[in-house]
């Protein structure tokens, strides 16, 4: 059996999905960028194996997946640091502590 | 990609695992340590290992031995998965450094593990990974210094990753690739790229020399592993074998940056003059003394106050010789027998600290 | 790339790739012990790295080990062990919507799935791929110039963000 | 790509090399209200070069990822605008609560450009970037004020939300891009045209969170009242008015450029949808006493006012009438907002009973106050108006009368929050008599919202002769 493209989707979707019950169930505010990590990730693997398998002519897909790297890191940085900032004044990272401003 | 083609990949990579492994551990590790104590003694007028062997050259074997012995010691409360786990990864990540590093040309085949159209790419990624190693080393060991240690050894190895990149994507901008192969061949049809564009090729092989001494933690980077205040740093609850896995991990990568310098700046194996085996050698050896050695032993850390004498048993070893480090410098003990005499000592019984290497 | 003499090789490699990724996702998001999940990461990045270079996608492949084995993976580190101080202490990492969470990663998975499985994907077979580096390079000073340029322009930005917010008030 | 293509981007770079300015002016100034004043005179003088663009014809620049075409240019003036009103109240509120006033500004400028290319990239991986870009420097803004509690807070759920939703955004472009193999919006459109439709669904929809999250549309609005109220006030003003229009520009352009109605029904789904947002952000809006998060919850509701727009795009109301709205509802909630800043830094609370007796303590201010509540009605002669008939005129246009009754009647629901601002501010007796200091640039900024909330209420044939022209040039 060859691998082909729907492979690469399955395991993407699957990862996805990975990703989204973590950003859904957890309370501490770094676990939930890593399912969003994780997230990001799957969307890479859609990416390049689109590359590879629909349009294997040029590299868009693979310039898409680098790009989403950058503003993953980009991301990372920016939110840890928000994260760092919330802690210095409120003493934790779980999200459902976070909460001085009531609905 | 084929099935044949897979399971020769996989024979080759275990053939080459063993053959580096066994390269590094008794060239790099061994030799390596020898060379550096041997030098810095002679840098600071002590004589260095001398009783085992001729010359005190089987010094590190008796070392190595020792350490195997050794009991392992798993603090109480530490993560033991973590633990376990931290020293391999960094020696692992030490070793696949090497994958990338051709070690010169036997007829018209380049020596080398994989020519990765990526390669100093790839071995920018494998140097980073060693970070998280670490990191998770001092995290397990539920001990505060060595989890300050390994935070302070993966920011200043996080930061020094960029500059290393530079040096490094200078070569890649100048030699038109990412190979490591294809950088030694541009540099037959020019020169070596330490000459090329005279200053840029001096400038970016500074860069890289100094980010790579920061990478690999060496004095005057030390700071992360400041043995008086952080008592080694992030691998100070590790004993025996998994001590020798970090060392081995550190001096592998260390020597695989030296390796890299010489393929990116010094012409690789190509020396017409010389067999490529030969001149491949004295470069790398140059490097190395260069990376390891003029820089390391007797220089102090930047901004480190002296230690508290007396304060833990470390620094009582430390400080032992002449009345401490503050007073004379030069009396210093050298790093690396410093931490491998703490970590003999730690594993021994209290009364039994073994044999003073190199002291 | 060669006839394929035995197809099982790749398909091998393929699952030991997936398991690598996905078994370590698992961990990730289930794990009580928050640096435990963090250091999963790391394999599982390794292994979309893996299927990355079975992609042909060698550069991409190098760049995600760089940047999230090497660099993302260690900055969640580093915050965890900020704010988390030393090990040993256990606290409930997840929140009450568990099964609600897991209802709905499930349900948008086989929804997505469903939609993997039933649209006939215009497959180009003819052209086979010889990325490298290189053409990855072109792109990004011909087609793709002006995202290459924003690109720098956002990273300076999340620079700039990254130290105002995370730097202690004086 | 010549140089004609530089050419056509000068505003892009013009904000770009502001915002480095702004940099080095902080660098070197101690006067950080410097830097504030500047960046509004740059920005300013950006209208040059983009007044300059409006003659032009359509076109795609830079190897087709760009657009310079009426639809981008009015989204650059409404940027434009909207970033220097809120400069301009930024440089009175924000001394003495950050120590990084100078980035502040440069950082707002930076956003601006942001919204630019969002409004006018016709590349999905541009498109992506300049949306993220946003979001990062909103992410900042929002979480701006380290030592305030609320403000730590606006900024972690800002971001945690904010990266969900992208995250699910790009799945979704990722299957586009599957589906059609370019990232190029155009190449797209004339590939997607024998796509499979479940796959394409699932793509749109997922898309959808992304640009939902940017409109503070329902299901994605769970951020808004938090983040606004927690975020520095001109910083939730500039994002309840900027970073909402661009994503509606970004929306639109999706839709119609991409995705034909006569295939897939999105009409039905946006209507749903915009019903669903004006009801809920309405209803949610009536029991706050917190005037910024009674502004958040009706903005969510303005979110599904606009959205009409979108799905009764046939005709000559619809997106035209998006477009009058955006402009109008910016001047109009800039100017509430403001009003919000200048209360809450006199008398230290945002509460709307607080504001009882305004009209004696701050009678310029109140009266602005009073204007932009009606005007965020829909009464006329106000903006909001203009934009409200038009939209409405749209829907029954486009056979969508249910959702025309929908919006009419949420508009008389939302009078009665509104009118209850209004109330405190008149009606009910003052707590003290001390007249309330109305800084400067502040003031200037209130007039210029005040100014605009009126003018186009009451003269609006030139706007709506440019959102007609700029509906005309989307579609190249």
């Amino acid at each position: 059996m060859q691998v082909g493209l729907t492979h690469y989707l399955v395991v993407s979707t699957l990862l996805f999905s990975i990703g989204l019950y973590g950003v859904l169930t957890r309370r501490n505010a770094v676990a939930i960028l890593m399912g969003i990590e994780l997230m990001l990730n799957a969307v890479n693997i859609n990416l390049v194996a689109f590359n590879r398998y629909i349009a294997p002519g040029a590299v868009g897909g693979q310039t898409f997946a680098l790009v989403i790297i950058t503003l993953a890191a980009c991301e990372a940085a920016v939110g840890l640091a928000l994260v760092m900032a919330a802690y210095r004044s409120l003493e934790t990272i779980h999200v459902d502590e976070i909460n001085v401003m009531k609905w | 990609m084929t099935a044949r083609d897979w399971l020769e990949e996989i024979g080759k990579a275990i053939l080459l695992t063993v053959v580096v492994f066994t390269y590094l551990a008794v060239v790099t590790a061994m030799l390596g340590v020898y060379l550096e104590r041997k030098i810095s003694g002679w840098i600071q007028a002590r004589l260095g290992p001398k009783h085992v062997g001729p010359q005190g050259l089987l010094q590190t074997i008796a070392d190595t031995v020792k350490l195997l012995q050794k009991e392992h010691i798993t603090p109480r409360q530490a993560d033991v998965l973590i633990f376990n786990a931290a020293p391999v990864l960094v020696a692992v990540a030490g070793l696949l450094d090497w994958v990338v590093i051709p070690f010169g040309r036997l007829g018209d085949r380049v020596l080398i593990v994989r020519d990765l159209n990526i390669g100093v790419l790839y071995f920018a990624a494998m140097a980073s990974l060693t970070v998280v190693g670490i990191l998770a080393g001092g995290w397990s060991s539920n001990n505060k210094y060595a989890l300050l240690g390994g935070l302070r050894s993966a920011s200043q190895m996080l930061s020094y990753e960029i500059p290393l990149a530079m040096g490094i994507l200078w070569v890649a901008m100048v030699a038109g690739t990412l190979s490591t192969v294809g950088i030694v061949q541009a540099q037959s049809i020019n020169r070596w790229f330490l000459f090329q564009a005279f200053p840029f090729g001096f400038l970016a092989a500074l860069i890289f020399l100094a980010a790579a001494t920061a990478e690999v933690n060496r004095v005057p980077f030390d700071l992360p592993e400041a043995e008086s205040e952080l008592v080694a740093g992030y691998f100070a609850e590790y004993t025996g074998m998994r001590f020798a896995l970090f060392q081995l991990g550190e001096y592998a990568e260390a020597f695989a940056m030296a390796a890299m310098a010489t393929i990116m700046f010094l012409g690789g194996w190509l020396e017409p003059s010389l067999p490529a085996w030969l001149w491949l050698g004295l470069a790398f050896v140059a490097v190395v003394v260069v990376v390891l050695l003029i820089a390391s032993p007797h220089m102090d850390a930047v901004d480190v106050p002296p230690p508290a004498p007396g304060s833990t048993t470390e620094s009582v070893l430390e400080s032992a010789p002449a009345g401490g480090p503050a007073q004379s410098p030069d009396y210093r003990i050298p790093h690396y027998d410093c931490t491998l005499m703490v970590a003999i000592a730690r594993s021994s019984k209290p009364d039994a600290r073994g044999p003073m290497p190199g002291g | 790339m060669p006839e394929a003499r035995c197809p099982g090789g790749e398909l091998g490699a393929f699952i030991i790739l997936s398991l690598v990724t996905l078994i370590p996702a698992v961990v990730v998001v289930t794990s009580g012990n928050i640096v435990r999940s963090a250091l999963s990461l790391i394999p599982t990045f390794l292994g979309v790295t893996g299927l990355y270079i079975l992609l042909h996608a060698e550069f991409v492949a190098g760049i995600q080990i760089l940047i999230y084995a090497g660099a993302i993976t260690v900055l969640i580190l580093f915050v965890i062990m900020l704010t988390q101080g030393g090990s040993g202490v256990r606290i409930r990492q997840i929140n009450e919507q568990v099964p609600l969470g897991a209802m709905a990663a499930v349900w948008l998975g086989f929804l997505i799935l469903l939609v993997v499985f039933r649209t006939p994907w215009q497959i180009d077979a003819t052209s086979v791929p010889q990325y490298n580096v290189s053409s990855v390079g072109t792109a990004f000073l011909t087609d793709y110039m002006l995202i290459f340029e924003v690109t720098s322009l956002v990273l300076l930005v999340s620079l700039i963000g990254a130290i105002i917010i995370a730097r202690r008030e004086e | 790509m010549s140089a004609s293509d530089l050419w056509s981007i000068v505003p892009e770079l013009w904000l770009a090399g502001l915002a480095i300015f702004l940099l080095l002016v902080d660098l070197l100034t101690a006067r950080k209200s410097l830097v504030g004043v500047v960046a509004v005179m740059g920005l300013l003088l950006s209208i040059i070069p983009i007044g300059s663009l409006l003659t032009q014809g359509a076109r795609t620049v830079i190897f087709g990822s760009y657009a310079v075409d009426g639809f981008a240019v009015f989204f650059k003036i409404l940027t434009v605008i909207a970033t220097a009103l809120v400069v301009l109240a930024a440089i009175d509120w924000l001394p003495g609560r950050s120590q990084y006033e100078g980035e502040f500004y440069a950082l707002l400028v930076f956003t601006a450009l942001g919204l630019v290319l969002m409004a006018a990239s016709t590349d999905i991986i541009l498109l992506a970037l300049s949306i993220e870009f946003v979001s990062l420097t909103s992410y900042v803004l929002a979480g701006y004020l380290k030592g305030d509690v609320k403000s730590n807070e606006a900024g972690v759920k800002y971001f945690l939300y904010g990266a969900a939703a992208s995250a699910v955004m790009l799945f979704g472009f990722s299957i586009l891009y599957g589906l059609t193999g370019s990232t190029n919006l155009y190449e797209i459109a004339r590939r997607v045209a024998n796509a499979p439709l479940p796959a394409l669904y699932l793509s749109i929809a997922l898309m959808l969170s992304g640009f939902g999250f940017k409109i503070s549309m329902v299901p994605f609005h769970q951020w808004t009242p938090d983040v606004y109220e927690g975020a520095p006030t001109p910083v939730a003003a500039y994002l309840s008015v900027a970073s909402k229009a661009a994503g509606f520009a970004a929306l639109v352009r999706m839709l119609m450029v991409v995705v034909d109605p006569g295939r897939l029904n999105w009409i039905l789904l946006i209507a749903v949808l915009s019903a669903v947002s004006m009801t809920l952000g309405n209803l949610l809006a009536l029991p706050q006493r917190n005037i910024k998060r009674m502004l958040a919850y009706s903005s969510i509701s303005h979110a599904g006012f606009l959205l009409i727009g979108v799905a009764a795009f046939r005709g000559d109301f619809g997106t035209p009438g998006l477009l009058i709205y955006l402009l109008g509802y910016m001047f109009t909630q800039l100017g509430a907002f403001f009003v919000a800043a200048l209360i809450g830094q006199q008398l230290g609370t945002d509460d709307i009973p607080d504001y009882a007796g305004l009209s004696r303590r701050a009678p310029v201010s109140a009266l602005l106050m009073a204007v932009f509540m009606l005007s965020l009605t829909g009464f006329p002669p106000t903006s909001v108006f203009i934009g409200k008939f038009y939209v409405l005129a749209g829907a029954i246009d486009n056979g969508l009368l249910w959702l025309a009754i929908v919006g009419v009647v949420n508009s008389v629901i939302s009078l009665y929050y509104y009118a209850g601002v209004i109330r405190a501010m008149y009606v009910m007796p003052a707590a003290s008599t001390v007249p309330l200091r109305e800084p400067a640039a502040l003031q200037v900024a209130l007039g210029i919202a005040g100014l605009g909330t009126l003018l186009i209420g009451l003269y609006p044939q030139p706007i709506i002769d440019l959102a007609r022209s700029a509906v005309l040039l989307l579609r190249i």
